[in-house]
């Protein structure tokens, strides 16, 4: 057999996986493809910006050729594109440093999506159906044209209502440029998980109302209330990576770690000391530390300033917080009180976090004041390994055209004016927001948008509020659009992630900012924003950034995905104005709760799934499939108890059980953890839709369902936390827990 | 009792070849309908994916490789019983020999065909065989699944030559005794045989020559089997107790399968006069020497593990003795132990029904053996993280049941076209003394256990 | 030749799943779905497996991302009948898709189980297979898979240094996990070059190999995770 | 074909007849003796007892091995594959291949030695009847004797008792 023949029925023999070609070729046992025939698709890397969450982290996007059928004009067919094959972090994105988090990675499977809306599309049926008729961009926009121009006419153009998610960027001021522009309040952003109470306790103690930033790297003792920092929460790949570096990335030096909560989180689990409270309480822990801080006298209780200030009896040296008393309010016991303490002023430089469900309470912003107070204490915000805010820039000031920010409309007090028969909007534009499945029912989001005449969907997918509109005006995805984000925080110096698209268009999508700008041409009396497209903005609002290569910030960031620097002096998002302190100084008050404690036994904690966040990613079939972290369940939604708990209820692992509040019921199924205190069940969000797509619908449960309409007191934020439950079971295993792990106990459990 | 008179053998012997009662065709429509559904159920495993099975991970091999290792086992019958009895020349077995032997082929084939069941892609199972394919990729020979390749290639070689020779003498018998087409194909089976005595002394030494060579392959084969538990690290696999252990459990379920075709033949075929208590009584004693040779290796291996106290291994080990598995285990040790203990050291109780109540209990927990030898260590391999178990599905379970009715459709189609008891042999026998057939009486009984 | 290893650093390891799905991303590894996943089918060339220590409030939870070990004396090559799992010169533990003909016997020997098999026809929803990777064959039902180090970037990066006529440098070639782990806990290159950055933390006094008793000489290196309070 | 023979219905009567015959000066080469089983009682029984089997059988069972070893070694010299860490050659392994091969080889070089020797129809052998296998009978004759020798034949064949003499 001569070489030519070999090499073509080896060909045959495959592609891709994997044998060596070194040494003797003659010695390789199958050789794939020879390497003298290897043509390559050609990857081509195009820079990104990843949309799932608001912490802009920058992509790397491989792009490569494939054969896609797509529709155009009514004709089915098979077009050669440059499709986008893989997202990577990028590396020297100064966010997330060439690391991704699962959501990250399978953001890809949004533009892929099977279930994906792929062009406009009118509802036919009654709503909530899912009925529609296709229609075109041109019928669809002049209808929107319609509407809003008939507001305009009867001078109502108040009542048009833009629902969002939380997140900044160019794009959110464009919205907000238009609404502003054309008469309308500001867009109205809700997200269960929100940060609003700490953004608020920024404001009061920093005079920044926006999330810090953590400089773990440099820090020797990290502090976390409850904040799963390392997971969900806040700027998580940022995290990720300077949480490595404190570990091991200082040669001879490793900062030790401590979380407060009472059920293990994927964060608390890499803790090196794991802190149970009861819930509530995590201020109370925080001012006995810092009690315990200045009773020494290392730490003078004016270090603290006005965060200190915020706090009743600080300048005293916060005497009703003795270890005693915070063993009597917490539950934890005053020699661990006196050893976190002995730890947080021992290992210098320490940080303490806050986030999470500490600030879901009722008492929520006297905990974020508290350990706010406890980092000012110890010198920490400015300081390496201390906390940081992100540089912002002012679009609005950049742009010179934009509206500044407006103090926003909480959702909650929209919904129960409109449904107490007050001004109820006229139009709704839901844009990337699902309330209907993201807000507790007692707030009865739904029936308030059942009564809105006209209700438009951005979004690419029919989900549980999109289902309500009359129009949906798909959006293209993140990889076929430009992409930006303004990170809020995980940075020290400010970031503006941009990236052009690095494909174009799957299906007969349109990009949302420029359907806006085009709608807001097409006004009988046009809005005059002063963009043609959307990319016309970014230009306008980079146009005053420094460049580091000189041929324009804009120009870097379409090379590298992001701009980053000292932003000019007059484009920075202010310190807050408010720099009095609050007139009151804030004192403990025992958090409330929804719900009998006898007939409710159990506190309710819903927290934001490693994999779905609140539920914005159920449907993408990779992050289903994700074992979660604590108790590796794929495709399912459970409920978390205590062993001991368990074991009184009569409940074992997988058993079928109703979760009941004083508002709704779940049925699930248990998860028998020892990571979570005997008085509390925990839930994960994200499952539990009745209507997104084949992966995520009729799936699971959803516990917001339970969630009483609790607030915060000083923000009015939802008090998600505050819930209390009944658990009893229903019946044994039905299969519908799917676990991956066979064991979650190294040692023993076969021994029992 | 009397013996029966060489014309008699003959007629007796070939009498369920000439008549055919509607019996038979109702139970061979019964088994075959029962083949067809597992032949069903294998193609829609081939055409729908391996996926049907109950087969997951890590528990990767399931019933197939248990109904592997069992049908192999039963293979040991009938070769190594005949050719150990034949070189020892005990008389007694003339009448055994050859649905022993018929066993063995027919069980080799059914257990032949079960790791085609188990591979995902049977239809590159030629792979196996070492051919100069084009790209010269040959198989590995340090698998121990080609070494099965092998072995199994010879024992049924050897099985199906060793039954094979001495039918020649009695196809001539056939042929002699029947008329037509019938008496054409046996013409053609019979090889030409007439009787000289040339013939006669090579067929025997042939038969001499082949029961030596059988008995070492017979061995291999299952020691073979054995190998492909202990050449993988897995817990309670990786043991040097394996390869005997597997020999002797396949004689003993090979008795055990021999014993139950004996009783069901002499009750269909009326051959009573020929499988006498004496053959029960016998095969008995033998099967309860396994017995206890098999509670020997069970201990020795449970003992060992027990005191060597791995935590991967006391892993497995707790999960069989004590845990999920625990039930199927002692049902086990009662099948394979207590019951053939009771059942045939009892002198009392060592009749033909006890002998095949005994039988079908080992039957029952020899399969269960396999079994438990391969889930629970597979879903207890070492990191408990991935630890899992295994519940087998429709496709499985027919599949299984119809190998079982393979077995009995291809006995009973067998007995339909061979004198199922060797007919010059049990002449040659009963011929030159009947003496030397050992009548039943209480002083040629090997000894008894006295319990 | 190099002899790729991996160090996986358990102090650095946070268990967010990043690798896993990164994994899935790279490898055109498919979702099986929840019927699939519940019997046990589900496949993930890495996983993570987690350890609960202790009984509720002292209590710990350890996270061990687990992949093929890439084993020098790999219980899995020797049992393949047909050489589909074999072993190359620079240390892989190759799986010939082609060459497989599914009888498991390599995911029985693996004592790490980081072996999976495809029970079905691997498919995805259209447009979902856009996403797949050129450079990663599709695996046909009744053969087994597992993590190659992601072999395909270790070749394109070889041939891209022979193209260059240098040596692959340390660092340059990540497999998908590697370079998704914000943490750094995964490190990848050359063992035998005592330079290199994963060569050095393979002699690190927190190494450890996985199952070490089982003999098969496992090419990644755990780093213990360390305790201090 | 013609032959004269007799049917006996026991193994003494046989022998008789074939002693007779010989006493005839029938040379034993000339003899045929058909019997439904084997006659080790009887002298004549014992005829044609030397046999070249077991030695080819060692021959088969060599030749086996060598081919054993030598798919081995050529296979696994011609490609070599690292699995595991095994030599290229390992013999454990290997010995396990040789020694199946090497029995198959015995196995098959016995059956072979069989069917070539006794088997197939050699030269003369027609001389048959069904008697032997029906009704127990052995039988002995002398195929193509010369014409003048049958009634010599037939006298001593039908000595014995219970003889019964037929021509064929």
């Amino acid at each position: 057999m001569d070489r030519r023949s070999f090499i073509k029925l080896t060909a045959v023999t495959g592609t891709g996986a994997a044998l060596a070609s070194c040494g003797n070729p003659e010695n390789d046992f199958i050789r794939f493809i020879p390497d003298e025939m290897i043509v390559p698709g050609v990857a081509v890397w195009k820079p990104g910006v990843c949309s799932l969450c608001p912490a802009g982290c920058g992509l790397t996007v491989r792009v490569m050729d494939a054969d896609a059928d797509v529709v155009r004009d009514g004709q089915a067919g098979i077009v050669r594109i440059a499709a986008a094959k893989k997202l990577e972090g990028a590396p020297d994105h100064p966010v997330n440093h060439g690391g991704l988090c699962a959501r990250g990675q399978a953001a890809i499977q949004v533009t892929y999506h099977p279930d994906r809306i792929t062009q406009p599309l009118r509802r036919t049926g009654e709503r909530g159906d899912g009925l529609y008729e296709a229609v075109s961009w041109d019928d669809a926009l002049a209808e929107i044209v319609s509407r809003l121009d008939a507001l305009e006419g009867a001078g109502n153009q108040g009542s048009l209502t833009y629902l969002t998610r939380v997140g900044r960027s160019h794009r959110a001021a464009l919205v907000r440029d238009f609404l502003v522009r054309f008469g309308a309040p500001p867009p109205v952003a809700f997200e269960i998980f929100g940060d609003d109470v700490l953004r608020r306790a920024n404001a009061l103690s920093f005079g920044r109302e926006q999330l810090p930033t953590f400089d773990l790297a440099n820090a020797m003792y990290v502090l976390s209330f409850g904040a799963d920092f390392l997971g969900t929460w806040n700027s998580p790949v940022a995290q990720n990576v300077a949480y490595g570096r404190m570990r091991q990335g200082r040669r001879g030096v490793r900062g030790a770690f401590a979380q407060v909560e009472s059920r293990m989180s994927q964060t608390g689990a890499s803790a090196d000391e794991w802190v149970p409270v009861r819930p509530g309480t995590d201020g109370v822990l925080a001012l006995g530390i810092a009690h315990l801080l200045m009773s020494t006298g290392a730490y003078p209780s004016d270090a603290a300033g006005r965060a200190g200030a915020l706090i009743e009896g600080w300048a005293a040296g916060l005497p009703g917080y003795a270890p005693e008393d915070v063993e009597r309010m917490t539950g934890l016991e005053a020699a661990r009180v006196e050893g976190l303490a002995r730890q947080f002023s021992d290992a210098r430089p320490a940080v303490a976090i806050v986030g999470g469900a500490p600030l879901a309470h009722s008492n929520g912003l006297f905990t974020a004041l508290a350990v706010n107070a406890l980092n000012a204490l110890v010198g920490a915000p400015g300081r390496d390994g201390g906390i940081f805010f992100t540089p912002q820039l002012d679009v609005a000031a950049a742009v010179q055209s934009g509206s500044p920010a407006q103090p926003a409309v909480a959702l909650e007090s929209l919904v129960t004016e409109g449904l107490a028969g007050g001004a109820s909007p006229e139009v709704v534009f839901v844009d990337g927001a699902n309330p209907v499945f993201t807000a507790p029912p007692a707030w009865r989001v739904r029936e308030w948008l059942e009564q809105v005449p006209y209700i438009v969907s951005f979004g690419h997918f029919l989900d549980e509020t999109s289902i309500l509109a009359d129009l949906i005006l798909p959006d293209h995805s993140s990889l076929e659009s430009w992409a930006e984000a303004l990170p809020e925080s995980g940075a020290v110096m400010a970031v503006a992630s941009i990236a052009p698209p690095v494909m174009r268009p799957l299906h007969q999508t349109r990009a949302t900012p420029d359907v806006l700008l085009e709608v807001g041409r097409m006004l009988g009396t046009p809005l005059a924003l002063p963009w043609e497209t959307f990319d016309e903005l970014l230009g306008a609002s980079l146009a005053g950034l420094p460049s580091a290569s000189g041929s324009g910030a804009l120009a870097d960031a379409r090379q590298a995905g992001v701009w980053s620097g000292e932003l000019p002096a007059g484009l920075a998002v202010a310190d807050s104005a408010d720099t009095s302190p609050a007139s009151v100084p804030v004192a403990f008050t025992a958090p409330e709760f929804d719900g009998d404690a006898d007939e409710y036994p159990f506190h309710f904690l819903p927290y934001s799934s490693n994999a779905f966040l609140d539920g914005s990613l159920a449907h993408l079939p990779w992050l289903q499939e994700m074992p979660d972290p604590l108790t590796s369940a794929m495709w399912s939604s459970w409920v978390e108890i205590n062993p001991v708990t368990a074991e009184r209820l009569g409940i074992s692992a997988g058993d079928v059980v109703e979760v009941t509040s004083a508002h709704g019921t779940v049925r699930t199924r248990v998860v028998v953890s020892p990571g979570i205190a005997p008085d509390l069940v925990a839930m994960p969000a994200g499952q539990g839709h009745r209507t997104f797509t084949r992966y995520a619908s009729g799936r699971g449960e959803n516990p917001v369902e339970l969630l009483a309409p609790m607030t915060d007191a000083a923000t009015g934020a939802l008090a998600w936390a505050a819930t209390r439950v009944r658990v009893t079971r229903v019946g044994p295993p039905d299969g519908r827990l799917i676990l991956f792990a066979g064991s979650l106990r190294e040692h023993g459990e076969e021994h029992r | 009792m009397t013996h029966p008179t060489g014309q008699q053998i003959t007629r007796d012997l070939v009498r369920p070849l000439l008549l055919t009662t509607w019996r038979f065709y109702v139970m061979i429509a019964l088994f075959g309908a029962f083949v067809v559904a597992g032949l069903v159920a294998w193609l829609s495993q081939v055409y729908f994916g391996f996926g049907l099975s109950g087969i997951n991970w890590p528990v990767f091999w399931g019933f197939y490789i248990t109904n592997f290792v069992f049908w192999i086992g039963i293979s040991h019958a009938g070769t190594l019983i005949s050719a150990i009895l034949r070189l020892v020349n005990a008389g007694w077995r003339r009448p055994v020999t050859r649905c022993a032997e018929a066993i063995t082929t027919f069980a080799l084939l059914i257990g032949a065909m079960f790791p085609l069941i188990h591979i995902g892609r049977p239809w590159l199972a030629f792979w196996l065989i070492p051919y100069p394919s084009e790209r010269l990729i040959w198989p590995n020979f340090r698998s121990p699944l080609v070494w099965d390749f092998f072995a199994i290639n010879t024992y049924l070689t050897g099985s199906l030559l060793f039954l094979l020779l001495p039918m020649i003498p009695d196809f001539a018998v056939v042929r002699d005794s029947t008329t037509g087409i019938r008496q054409k194909i046996y013409r053609v089976l019979a090889l030409g045989w007439r009787g000289t005595p040339k013939q006669w002394h090579r067929l025997e030494s042939a038969m001499q020559i082949m029961a030596i060579a059988i008995i070492p392959v017979a061995v291999s084969v299952h020691t073979i089997v054995s190998f492909d538990f202990s050449m993988a690290p897995v817990p309670m696999w990786q043991t040097t107790i394996f390869g005997p252990y597997f020999v002797a459990g396949a004689i003993f379920s090979g008795i055990a399968g021999l014993i139950i075709a004996m009783a069901v033949l002499r009750r269909l075929l009326h051959l009573e006069d020929y499988l006498r208590p004496l053959h029960f009584e016998n095969l008995g004693k033998l099967m309860l020497v396994m017995a206890l040779l098999w509670g020997y290796f069970v201990f020795n291996e449970r003992l060992v593990t027990y005191y060597g106290n791995g935590p991967h291994e006391m892993a497995v080990f707790w999960r069989t003795q004590r845990l999920s598995f625990a039930p199927l285990y002692w049902t086990m040790v009662v099948c394979n132990f207590v019951l053939p203990l009771i059942l045939l050291g009892i002198r009392r109780f060592r009749t033909i029904t006890g002998c095949v109540i005994a039988s079908f209990g080992v039957v029952i927990g020899m399969w269960l053996e396999r079994y438990l030898i391969i889930v629970p260590s597979l879903g207890a391999k070492y990191l408990p993280y991935s630890h899992g178990t295994y519940t087998p599905e429709l496709v499985e379970v027919t599949i299984t049941v119809a190998t079982f009715a393979a077995m009995c459709l291809l006995y009973m189609l067998f007995a339909k076209v061979v004198p199922i008891i060797s007919i010059w042999e049990l002449k040659a026998g009963e011929h030159p003394s009947p003496a030397l057939i050992p009548p039943a009486t209480e002083k040629h009984q090997l000894g008894d256990l006295h319990l | 030749m190099p002899q790729w290893g991996m160090a996986v650093d358990l102090d650095r390891c946070t268990g967010c799943g990043g690798c896993v799905v990164a994994c899935h991303a790279e490898n055109n590894i498919s979702t099986v779905g929840d019927e699939q996943a519940a019997v046990g089918r589900a496949k993930h060339w890495l996983r993570i497996e987690r350890y609960w220590e202790g009984d509720f409030p002292d209590v710990r939870l350890k996270f061990r991302p687990v992949m093929c070990q890439q084993c020098d004396n790999a219980p899995c090559e020797p049992v393949c009948p047909t050489y589909a799992s074999h072993h190359t010169d620079d240390g892989l533990n190759a799986q010939v898709y082609n060459r497989c003909i599914g009888t498991r016997y390599c995911a029985n020997a693996c004592p790490y189980n980081a072996r999976f098999f495809d029970f079905f026809n691997p498919s995805w929803d259209k447009p979902l297979q856009l996403q797949l990777n050129p450079d990663v064959s599709l695996r046909e039902v009744g053969v087994m898979e597992k993590c190659t180090f992601c072999v395909q970037r270790i070749r394109a990066a070889g041939t891209q240094a022979k193209a260059e006529e240098r040596d692959v440098a340390d660092g340059e070639i990540q497999p998908a996990c590697v370079q998704s782990c914000g943490a750094r806990a995964l490190v990848f290159g050359d063992l035998e070059n005592p330079s290199s950055e994963v060569s050095r933390l393979s002699r690190s006094p927190r190494g450890s190999k996985l199952l070490e008793d089982t003999g098969a000489q496992p090419s990644v290196t755990y780093l213990s995770r360390l305790t201090q309070v | 074909m013609k032959a004269v023979y007799g049917l006996y219905t026991d193994g003494a009567s046989a022998q008789q007849a074939v002693n007779r015959l010989r006493a005839a000066g029938v040379v034993d080469a000339d003899i045929t003796i058909i019997s439904g089983q084997p006659m080790e009682d009887q002298e004549f029984g014992h005829r044609d007892k030397a046999t070249w089997m077991w030695w080819l059988a060692c021959l088969g069972g060599l030749i086996g091995m060598s081919v054993g070893f030598g798919l081995a070694w050529i296979t696994e010299m011609s490609w070599p594959m690292n699995v595991g860490g095994l030599p290229t050659f390992a013999w454990w392994p290997n010995l396990i291949i040789i020694f199946e091969l090497t029995m198959l080889g015995s196995i098959l070089a016995t059956v072979a030695t069989l069917v070539v020797s006794a088997l197939l129809p050699g030269k003369g052998g027609a001389l048959y009847d069904p008697a032997v296998t029906v009704e127990g009978k052995i039988l002995v004759g002398v195929e193509n004797p010369s014409d003048d020798a049958v009634p010599e034949l037939e006298r001593s064949l039908g000595a014995p008792a219970g003889a019964l003499v037929k021509m064929q």
